[in-house]
């Protein structure tokens, strides 16, 4: 099986088990994570590679990669800084995968990593003031496949 | 001048001299904020500012949700005093036959124990909004001494009438003057303090409401 | 009826006990709010006076404050105490005339110099000199000033001579002036009312008789025995006013049931006078009794004081006329105020100052 | 500050008072209603934030120029012109504790409306040099770069594509003749790209024919929130010449309260003629087709959600029933909270607040109040439609440690959104127009 485009991206997200959703919001994130230095989005996403379950141990890491997301957010009238942008991405596409189970609503926290990875990467090229080629989504059709024929 | 003439000259010069300098005075006041003008607003309204407007005339003496609860004493004290002021203003019988004597036409009146009652709550709302403007942080802080000047000159008019139907203080020749004579003070300063509110109030609300309601807001 | 005669000696003539006599020195004193006992002192003390001299004179006036002193009623106790005086000129009562009658004024004056009562009826003209009203060539004004130099005391005899009344009202052709205007160093009483009630003339008498004294009186010399209270507040009629039933007109429902006057126009309120109490006609009735409104006739300035028939709440201006003319006039301000301001509003827009973002930036680096 | 500079201010101030002005002064009977209606009264109880307080330097000019008393005493020299420390004192007051969110406008017993005061007053601030660094700094972008953020055509177009990338849709750019034109925030297109993507594939479904101009992409308008019709009516001007020379029929205002204001209310007033387009809020052409049966959802979220009410879209812009028509499509477990429509509660980071670092501490500190509803309605997420509601709303919430996620309108009906391949989608529309 192979995946092409978005909406086989989907359902095939959507067809796994949450656990396993972020394991791979995990590693959407991380093929990004280069872009952000903070250490607690680097715990994030490692707890989502570590399959980390339980409300009591996801919430505080939630909480502390939602802080560094709240503070990277450029506040409206604020000049915005690309490269600070792309960590910010980074920061939720992190958050994503230790979502507790209480906030999930039914939520997809792999479909919501990738979607996060993706602009992580635009905010990236806009930085380096490339602003082209971004092939995140090909990359992720990638990880998704190597997981399911794992 | 005895106490008698000195009632004569307020009952007669002196209440022209105040009605000349009320009647000045609000036109002066009302045409120098008209003469202001405005500009036409060129946005696409969403439907005619006019109606809306007329709504809030009326509908701003509501109180907000929620405010009535936070200030009950300045809603419940301000209409309490509002109406008693004009209640005894318009349907007290010797006031009456004031209105008959410039304008021809008159109204039954209330029965004087009624009027009695009304003044003496509409005293003690304006006693404990006059505390209340003491020890609120909020009206403290806003007020000045106009504030003071617009209490005292309401507040004369309803107490000296008060004593005026009880003599218990003065005969009552000489409290109908000092009552007639509050009055005149108050026709004399309403032009030129916060007391402007009781003709402006409508065209503050009209505009409010109109400005809202063209965009679709009732306000 | 000589002058050795006493009062009591002069009424047992006309068939008044002194039983009776006490019974009306009881009722004065009551009437006067004299202390107890006070009665007692009254009955001696005046049934043992001699007559005393009184100069009535008569100046701007109708005749109507005597008329009521003299035909009111008779034969009274009180009628009966001016027979007790030595009633030495009066133009209207006296038979003599003319010189003869001059003569007698004169001399009566000279006789009892410092001693007699000047009784005034009548406000004096001042304007010209005077001359709007002379007897025997000579003006009021002199002669007031004339019979004050030897007068022990003063009574101003209704509203004229008290308080001015008609001639003084508004415009006062004749410069009138009550007596208290004019003369400043004898004691004066105002007896005032249009007229004044023929009982407060006797009590005064009788004080003054009695004690040597005036009796107590109030801010504008009325004695206080009766000008204390206001019609008002003796007034039969205050249970309506008081329930706010008022009559509307003088035919209505509320008339006829006896409602208070109040939006007639009664004056009761600002009266002080004892109409209410002593009454008129031998105590049958009063103004307000006959469907009436109190005039306010014992206060200063009545005539001047508004419509009779309008309340006493309403302005006694016309206010209409001045009121549209401060229409006009504040109009007239307020255009040019509004031309004021529509200038201040153009020159403020000429003035213009663009703000632009190179002044920001300029601003943002200095602060 | 130089004189000069204070004399512009007093002059601006003169200019703007007019008629309604003046009769709000005259009405004021300063019985502190509105400190009521106004957060930062309530959430820190001190008087000064009082509303009409805040109005007090243009207050004195009013008197002073245009009342009979006020005249007679300024040239009596018994009162003295606005000074310079006033103006300094003042300026953290209509600047940093006013989001112009206008609820005191809303209670105000005389009917004053204080807000109308408020954006009045900033002209004279600004004129005198008394506005923020922080909003200073966002106009010169706003002006010289063309976003208050910095973003430029160059951006949108990475962000365009990205979209592209995602979708698999065309955004269309710069298509004369097309009937909608779409502008956007900065916060857009650097927080929420999310936002243009949910555009494209709603108008795909719906049908819509609509275009970006490369010329005016910015809907923002950091001119109206400083204060300077100058410089907000040259910001209006550019999206005016866009829509113009594409010859659109509409022009979409964003999820963005101030730009509505701004584009929608204030723009035609700025730029001294009426358009010939019109401007149209998303939610407002959102909540046509879904009456038209051109925006269909599957699916709801179940989650208790709830609606933030942006005070500028709702209580100051009108769209009061929109929203949560829409919201209601998705939300099986929606709840209101205390004081909802327009007499919500400002998220504390309206009117150019939030562009103002000095107003941080404050801003978070009268958060308390959206804790407070929040907490009573137990929201587990909150939906929105104002992108800078939402960062100041997610700021509160980490400051308040509340783990409520907070999402936007558009994208949130975007994501039920019913798509349809598209040779039925079109047959559907047509009908639909049918």
């Amino acid at each position: 099986m192979s995946i092409h485009n978005d909406s086989e991206f989907k359902s095939a997200l959507d067809q796994l088990p949450v656990a396993e959703q972020r394991k791979l919001a995990a590693r959407f994130a991380q093929s990004v994570s280069p872009l952000c230095k903070d250490s607690r989005v680097a715990a994030a996403i490692e707890a989502g590679l570590q399959s980390v379950t339980g409300d009591d141990k996801l919430t505080p890491i939630y909480n502390a990669v939602r802080g560094v997301c709240v503070e990277s957010y450029t506040e409206c009238g604020h000049m915005a800084d690309w490269a600070n942008q792309a960590g910010h991405f980074v920061a939720e596409a992190a958050a994503a995968c230790v979502m507790p189970e209480v906030a999930l609503h039914g939520a997809n926290p792999a479909w919501d990593a990738a979607m996060r990875a993706r602009m992580a990467r635009t905010c990236a090229s806009i930085a380096d003031g490339s602003g082209t080629e971004t092939s995140e989504a090909k990359n992720q059709y990638h990880l998704l496949d190597e997981y399911l024929n794992a | 001048m005895t106490v008698n003439e000195i009632l004569t000259w307020v009952r007669g010069p002196a209440m022209q001299f105040a009605l000349v300098i009320f009647f000045l005075g609000v036109v002066v006041r009302i045409l120098e904020m008209w003469l202001l003008g405005r500009t036409p607003d060129l946005s696409l309204a969403r439907r005619s500012g006019f109606i809306p407007g007329l709504r809030t005339v009326f509908h701003r003496s509501i109180p907000a949700p929620g405010l009535l609860q936070r200030q009950p004493l300045v809603y419940l004290g301000g209409y309490t005093f509002h109406l008693g002021f004009f209640i005894s203003l318009i349907f007290f019988a010797p006031h009456i036959q004031l209105f008959y004597g410039v304008w021809g036409i008159r109204w039954p009146g209330l029965p004087a124990y009624l009027i009695d009652f009304v003044a003496v709550v509409s005293i003690a709302a304006l006693v404990a909004l006059l505390v209340h403007r003491f020890v609120n942080p909020v009206r403290r802080y806003l007020s000045n001494g106009g504030d003071y000047l617009a209490w005292l000159v309401t507040f004369l008019p309803l107490f000296t009438g008060y004593l005026v139907a009880h003599e218990s203080v003065l005969p009552y020749a000489q409290m109908l003057t000092l009552h007639i004579l509050s009055v005149e003070l108050l026709l004399i300063v309403l032009p030129f303090t916060k007391l402007t509110h009781s003709f402006t109030l409508f065209l503050s609300r009209w505009y409010n409401g109109a400005m809202a309601g063209r965009k679709g807001v009732a306000s | 009826m000589s002058e050795k005669d006493t009062l009591l000696d002069n009424l047992g003539r006309h068939g008044i006990s002194r039983r009776g006599f006490l019974k009306f020195c009881a009722s004065m004193a009551s009437m006067m709010a004299l202390p107890p006992g006070a009665a007692t002192v009254m009955a001696e003390t005046l049934g043992k006076a001699r007559r005393p001299s009184v100069i009535y004179l008569s100046f701007q006036e109708c005749t109507g404050c005597l008329e009521s002193l003299t035909r009111s009623f008779s034969p009274t106790l009180e009628s009966l105490i001016f027979n007790a005086i030595s009633l030495d000129y009066q133009e209207t009562l006296q038979a003599a005339a003319g010189t003869a009658a001059e003569a007698a004024r004169e001399q009566a004056m000279k006789d009892n110099y410092g001693k007699y009562l000047l009784m005034v009826d009548g406000s004096i003209p001042t304007r010209d000199g005077g001359v709007y009203s002379t007897a025997a060539g000579k003006t009021n004004l002199e002669t007031l000033e004339d019979a004050a130099k030897g007068a022990a005391a003063i009574i101003a005899v209704g509203t004229c001579a008290a308080f001015g009344g008609i001639p003084y009202a508004k415009p006062n052709p004749t410069g009138a002036v009550p007596v208290s205007d004019l003369i400043h160093d004898k004691p004066i009483i105002n007896v005032s009312g249009c007229p004044p009630i023929p009982a407060v003339i006797t009590g005064v008498l009788a004080h003054y008789l009695t004690f040597g004294a005036l009796p107590e009186l109030d801010s504008n010399r009325r004695p206080l025995a009766f000008y204390g209270d206001t019609i008002h507040d003796r007034c039969y009629r205050r249970p309506f006013y008081d329930q706010g039933k008022f009559a509307k007109t003088f035919d209505d429902a509320g008339a006829r049931q006896g409602w208070c006057l109040y939006e007639l126009g009664c004056k009761g309120p600002t009266t002080h006078n004892a109409c209410a109490t002593t009454k008129w006609n031998q105590g049958t009735s009063f103004p307000i009794e006959s469907g009436h409104p109190c005039l306010g006739c014992s206060e200063p300035g009545f005539w001047d004081a508004g419509n009779f028939y309008s309340a006493l709440s309403t302005t006694t201006a016309p206010l209409g006329a001045w009121s549209g003319a401060a229409i006009a006039a504040g109009a007239a301000i307020g255009l040019a105020a509004g031309a004021a301001s529509r200038h201040t509003q153009k020159e403020a827009k000429q003035a213009h100052h663009v703000v632009t973002a190179e002044e920001l930036k300029n601003k943002e680096e200095q602060s | 500050m130089s004189a000069k500079a204070l004399e512009h201010g007093i002059n601006a101030f003169v200019e703007q008072i007019d008629r309604p002005v003046a009769s709000f002064f005259n009405s004021c009977v300063h019985c502190g209603m509105c400190a009521d209606a106004c957060l930062f009264y309530t959430e820190t109880g001190d008087p000064k934030y009082t509303p009409i307080h805040k109005l007090e330097p243009m207050r004195k000019v009013w008197k002073q120029k245009f009342t009979f008393w006020g005249k007679l005493m300024y040239k009596l020299g018994l009162s003295k012109p606005v000074t310079e420390a006033e103006l300094e004192e003042w300026e953290p007051l209509v600047y940093d504790s006013c989001t112009l969110c206008g609820r005191c406008s809303l209670v105000c017993p005389v009917g004053n409306d204080i807000t109308y005061m408020i954006r009045k007053a900033r002209e004279g601030m600004v004129a005198a040099g008394h506005a923020p660094d922080g909003l200073k700094g966002a106009t010169i972008r706003a002006v010289e770069i063309g976003s208050p953020m910095g973003v430029t055509w160059k951006t949108v177009q990475a962000q365009i594509k990205h979209t592209q990338e995602n979708t698999g849709l065309q955004i269309p750019v710069d298509q004369k003749g097309a009937d909608y034109m779409v502008i956007m925030s900065s916060m857009e297109i650097v927080n929420f790209p999310e936002y243009l993507g949910s555009l494209a594939r709603i108008f795909k479904e719906a049908g819509i024919s609509w275009t970006i101009c490369s010329d005016a992409t910015e809907a923002t308008n950091s001119g109206i929130q400083i204060g300077s019709s100058d410089i907000a009516a040259q910001l209006v001007q550019r999206i005016v010449d866009g829509a113009e020379k594409l010859g659109v029929k509409y022009v979409i205002s964003p999820e963005c309260g101030h730009a509505y204001t701004a584009i929608r209310w204030e723009g035609p007033n700025l730029i001294g003629r009426p358009y010939p387009f019109e401007v149209i809020h998303i939610l407002e052409l959102l909540d046509q087709l879904r009456e038209q049966g051109r925006l269909r959802t599957e699916g709801t979220e179940t989650a208790r959600m709830s609606f933030h009410d942006p005070c500028q879209l709702v209580r100051r812009g009108g769209l009061v029933e929109q929203p949560r028509r829409l919201l209601k499509m998705v939300a099986s477990n929606y709840v209101d909270m205390p004081d909802p429509g327009i007499w919500n509660w400002c998220c504390g980071g309206g009117g150019g607040v939030s562009a103002n670092d000095r107003a941080d501490a404050l801003q978070l500190r009268v958060f308390s109040r959206k804790k407070s509803q929040l907490d009573t309605a137990r929201v587990e997420t909150l939906v929105t439609c104002c992108a800078n509601c939402r960062i100041v709303l997610e700021d509160g919430l980490e400051h308040y440690q509340m783990a409520i996620p907070v999402v936007g309108l558009t994208e949130t009906l975007a994501k039920h959104l019913v798509t349809t391949p598209q040779e039925t989608a079109k047959t559907e529309t047509e009908q639909g127009e049918g």
